[in-house]
């Protein structure tokens, strides 16, 4: 296998996982890519404002991985569960998570989805299904493995939908979780963002040249490669995963091979940094997943430039709401400090 | 008290037996645990009773493992892990310390993880350096855990069910040559608190503070005392996080002079935290230096001929007590039983290999 | 793929490790005998004297798993290197480690091979290229791979030969381990005994229906499943794993099938327990690797009954040898409890 | 000493530089380690100067590279792995503490394992509960390891110089807050020893012994102090395993009073070895209870809001000095930097994420 360092690298491959078939339109594709433009103005406006230094906590944004957290979720319903990463907004946003609630934690107020005990990195929202974020590398893939072990054991039809990054696969726990989900055929959906790139480490230095999907059918489970900025690969793949899940066939691995347009935490663009070049940066950005998507809905006529210009000032507007909310909130109290140590009594 | 008499590992196994019967959310888990041998007879017959989907062994995958019984304990379950040694558990730290410890608390109270984890501390026929590590300093150092070492079969059945009941994660470290020791049990469910001391012997001139098997050899040491004259006051810690000051402090106010006895290493460990947190605030109490009775900063031999010499016991107990009197008579070593020629079994029955 | 739990349920496959082709034969083939003879009768032996309660530590036999110990090994030089798990005294022997220092070390004597202080789980003979088996699952792994790297990086022509059981590949190290010897194209070649059991825990609980070796592509590297009780299976796929090391074509892992007679630990059979049965054990028994080799010879010729009547007087007198010295060697003394804590500046 | 000032990251670069340059055997290995950050600067350019094969990136496996690291160690390497921070290194924890720390006795002498293992301790800027672990304590707990915590340029360089030249193994911690502070560093090669603390500032009326970060408190305390009237003497253990109890007995000894400042947790930590190991060795010197400075057992919050109240400092030191001497002076809390609005960055350069 060639590394894939562009766009017209990518090969998708199929490991016994097929893709749904049904074509990603209509109102299903307007809602993904709804979702998709949201989380991109969500990470630009955090980017615009995070220099303020009001947002004190490691924060990395998603910008170019919309497509995996928007088609993927688009599938779950409310009662499945998602578990994260340390670049989990997209993930959290896609879930139907509280947008004030983050956007407060990453300000540090008591009004945060974590109280502000736990900034970007520590994301939850229980009531959307939003089981948690972790910034450990591949921390949280056997928690996500336990829940749908949990579900599978009192008969609730739930799935865990995991999301990690590449280096996380380098993780033994992740090999660890694989086996134990596919020994006890739970209803999980790994999905692995495959972004190149671990913090400024390529591929070529962690991973023998192997798509990380081959690891399904090692595991045995079924698996894909597939372009993580087409939203329709991405849904049709996560369309079968999802069901397969819900039959109780066991877990599936979805590699979503995509891009991190900003810098692997923080705000800014890293070129200055050289890891990685201007030439394969402008072809990433000229692959970038929302505006594909626009373009596909434009000519597929699920979307026009009125429906478009109408989802950019709802969206604004639901930012606006969510900064006003978190900067006008409040900081935890000093008593906050020892809450929560341990459980009380219930 | 009840006249019931149970062995150590008969009452882990009730308490769990019970635990499995109480809820249908508790759940067992562990590498052999449905297994024949079941986990030093504590889980024997447990998987039959109560289901394989309940009780269940699982692949050597401690650090996933242990994931995936936060992942269910988030989900309603009250899953009890379990280890044959606490060196393999050294590979499921990351779960337990980064996230079961923290979850309640990063996630600002949102998430609950009722997570029990039991590792036994292995000891003698040649355990060696990778067999008898006993970490509960470890455990102990980490905001967020319970940490509890039982020495008696009430506490080792009665602290296994609070600590199912209760939402923390809990650790149980279980010495293994407190196995087969009897103690009275009472049948039923019962709680033994996860916190507070208890006072196995009341005494005037010195407190000996100890914990899990070193209370048995702590009581020995109790008696050897009394025999020159010295009244000891032995105090079962029973839990390790949090530690009970006021009964330390209590006890160190009466006799004004303190041994602390730990199964694990003396650098940064349980014995300590006693020394420092009764030095901190029971000085005025303080009429001799406190000691410390612990393994000394070696790794753990495999030949008996030097893991004989590596545990200390109740003789280093005793010359330590009388050394805060300002004594030093002479303490001989107990004889060894008729026939035996090495200290590196609890009793006969134990032949190893485990 | 169906279960293995009979010798007749063995499909050997190939994942790109394809046999050497040559056969065992002649002189070669009398030494893999010969060596998996004395593998067998030393363990015997320590299984009959074990109940003296004189060889105070955990002990794991390895009769049944002569065959990979004798053929692996058979192709290493003196300068390779061995890293062995819990179950290692076919690997320490077949190395070529000192058979007096093993059983002085099971006796817990000063002349030991570790002066007493590791016991049976922790044997060593750097002369002989045996770096050391710990009983920690697969912790001996990463171990190897580093030695290898070590070699790499100062252009030794040095193989490291891990070998594990089925169990350890459960452990999340393993994998990593895997994953970077393929990253470095190390000279590294895997084996992993699988003998359908960790401790009394069958394979259906452990892992997914699939070989182990299907775990080697996934992890940048050719393996092989080897029916592990046919000596020259084993051979001949060794024979291209060290030549593929050696080559600088990096690593490799064999799986091979085999099936543990004794107890997990200890010297007795353990058909009393239950968890295996007497007609599986049975079937197990008269696949009897040493038997198998012994007949292969017999009739291919390269073995005589005289040969081995004077193979079984030499192994015996060895091994009465070897328990003559550990029993008369002293007890460390005293002092050795505190040495050796800290190296000594060199 | 010299006069030339280097900054403590600039020290570890050095050192690291000269390392590689002194022994063709020496490695660097670590997730990022040839990366353009370089690990804070660490380890910046040093793969282009010696080499894509000494100087490796890593996958981001800290258990099997850890035993990598090992398994090089014992054919001759003499490998540095960096962590970025200790919260990662916790998965690493089978092959230190089972293995390394252990392979040099179990086999007899027989193998040695010269492994550096840098952990860096997060702190500010929200690092949150799993970026900011100080586990010192779980590190000179294991016989077997060295465990080191330099406070200045010049112990950051020689510690490192010194631990690539031992041949066991060497846990080197270094507090993220220290990175930028500057001190005098003699170029070339030279070697501090990994064992004895050092005494800072001179001092009659009271002990405080601190290690890494908590001695540029302890000395901001003794500043304060000093303008009460109170003459502090500032002990930095620098090795936290051993400990030199020589130096500290000898402080005691002239003070009779002791604070202990550590960067962890204050159960089962560096701090209670320090006061468990003082009350016990040099009880007639004391002349007041001893005190503890650390962490309080809670997870690190990441809002600056409780984070600024979660580290204690040269104000709570001052404060603990103070009451043994029976004095409870109020000390006010050293003023915000103008246009700052917390105190959880070290300085205004320190501008996150990072
Ligand atoms: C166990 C552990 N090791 C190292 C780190 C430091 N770290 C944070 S994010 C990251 C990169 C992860 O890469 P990947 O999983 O591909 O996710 P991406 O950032 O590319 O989305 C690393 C190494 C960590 N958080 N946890
Ligand atoms: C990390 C760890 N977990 C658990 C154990 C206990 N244990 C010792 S041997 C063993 C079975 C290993 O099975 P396998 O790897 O297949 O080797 P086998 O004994 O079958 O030869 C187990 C679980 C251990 N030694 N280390
Ligand atoms: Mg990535
Ligand atoms: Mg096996």
């Amino acid at each position: 296998m060639n590394r894939i360092r562009r766009p017209a690298d990518l090969q998708p491959q199929e490991f016994g996982l097929v893709p749904s078939g049904t074509p990603l339109s209509g109102a299903a594709a307007t809602d993904v890519f709804r979702q998709m433009l949201r989380i991109r103005r969500v990470e630009e406006r955090i980017g615009e404002r995070y220099s303020e230094q009001q947002m004190r906590c490691p924060t990395h944004l998603c910008i170019g991985h919309e497509a995996p957290p928007a088609a993927v979720c688009a599938h779950l319903r409310s009662k499945d569960l998602v578990f994260s990463n340390h670049r989990s907004h997209g993930h959290y946003l896609a879930k139907g998570a509280d947008l004030g609630g983050m956007i407060a934690e990453l300000y540090g107020r008591a009004t945060g989805c974590a109280d502000g005990k736990g900034g970007s990195q520590h994301l939850i929202d229980l009531d959307a299904g939003f089981m948690g974020s972790a910034p450990i590398l591949a921390s949280t893939i056997s928690v996500g493995v336990g829940a749908a072990w949990a579900a599978s054991l009192d008969g609730r039809d739930e799935v865990s939908a995991i999301f990690f990054g590449d280096g996380a696969t380098e993780e033994g726990t992740f090999h660890e979780a694989m086996n134990y989900a596919a020994v006890a055929t739970l209803p999980v959906v790994f999905i692995c963002e495959n972004n190149l790139y671990s913090v400024h480490s390529e591929m070529d230095i962690r991973q023998p040249p192997r798509p990380v999907a081959a690891l399904g059918p090692a595991h045995g489970m079924p698996a894909s490669v597939v372009d993580g900025n087409d939203a329709e690969a991405v849904w049709q793949a996560a369309g079968t995963a999802v069901a397969r899940a819900i039959a109780g066939e066991g877990p599936s691995l979805i590699e979503c091979v995509t891009y991190r347009w900003r810098e692997h935490c923080g705000p800014n663009e890293d070129l200055n940094l050289g890891y990685r070049s201007k030439d394969e940066f402008g072809d990433w950005q000229a692959d970038d997943p929302v505006e594909r998507s626009r373009r596909a809905g434009l000519s597929a006529g699920w979307l026009d430039a009125n429906a478009i210009a109408f989802m950019e000032a709802e969206i604004s507007a639901e930012i606006d709401a969510a900064f006003d909310h978190a900067i006008q909130s409040p900081f935890p109290e000093t008593g906050e400090l020892a809450t929560h140590i341990f459980p009380a009594a219930q | 008290m009840t006249d019931r008499q149970l062995k150590y590992f008969q009452a882990i196994h009730e308490a769990t037996d019970l635990a499995l019967g109480w809820d249908g959310d508790v759940l067992l888990m562990g590498l052999g645990v449905p297994g024949p041998t079941g986990i030093f007879g504590t889980t024997k017959g447990l998987q039959e009773k109560h289901g394989a989907t309940r009780v269940i062994d699982m692949p050597s995958s401690e650090n996933a493992m242990t994931g995936v019984a936060l992942g269910a304990a988030t989900r309603g379950k009250r899953p009890i892990m379990v280890h044959m040694r606490v060196d393999f558990a050294v590979l499921s730290l990351e779960p337990i310390v980064n996230q079961a410890a923290k979850w309640h608390y990063m996630y600002g109270g949102r998430m609950r993880a009722p997570l029990v984890i039991r590792m036994i501390i292995g000891r003698g026929w040649g355990q060696g350096p990778q067999h008898s590590q006993s970490l509960q300093a470890w455990f102990a150092h980490v905001p967020g855990l319970k940490v509890v070492m039982p020495s008696r079969p009430y506490d080792a059945k009665g602290m296994l069910l609070a600590a199912v009941q209760d939402d923390a994660p809990v650790i149980i470290l279980e010495h293994r040559w407190l196995y087969n020791l009897e103690g009275p049990v009472p049948d039923g469910m019962y709680a033994a608190p996860l916190e507070g001391a208890a006072v196995l012997r009341e005494g005037t001139d010195v407190t000996l503070a100890a914990c899990s098997y070193m209370v048995i050899e702590a009581m020995r040491a109790a008696e050897t005392l009394a025999g020159v004259g010295v009244s000891a006051e032995v105090v079962d810690l029973r839990s390790v996080a949090p530690l009970d000051m006021a009964t330390l402090g209590a006890s160190v106010a009466k006799t004004g002079r303190l041994v602390a006895a730990d199964t694990g290493h003396a650098e940064c460990g349980v014995s300590a935290e006693i020394v420092a947190a009764v030095s901190e605030r029971c000085f005025a109490s303080l009429k001799a230096a406190p000691r410390r009775i612990a393994l000394p900063p070696i790794p753990s031999p495999t030949t008996p001929a030097l893991a004989d010499l590596y545990y200390p016991g109740a003789r280093e107990i005793a010359v330590a007590a009388l050394a805060t009197l300002g004594r030093d008579d002479h303490v001989p070593d107990d004889p060894l039983p008729e026939g035996r020629q090495w200290r590196d079994t609890p009793d006969p029955s134990f032949t190893g290999p485990y």
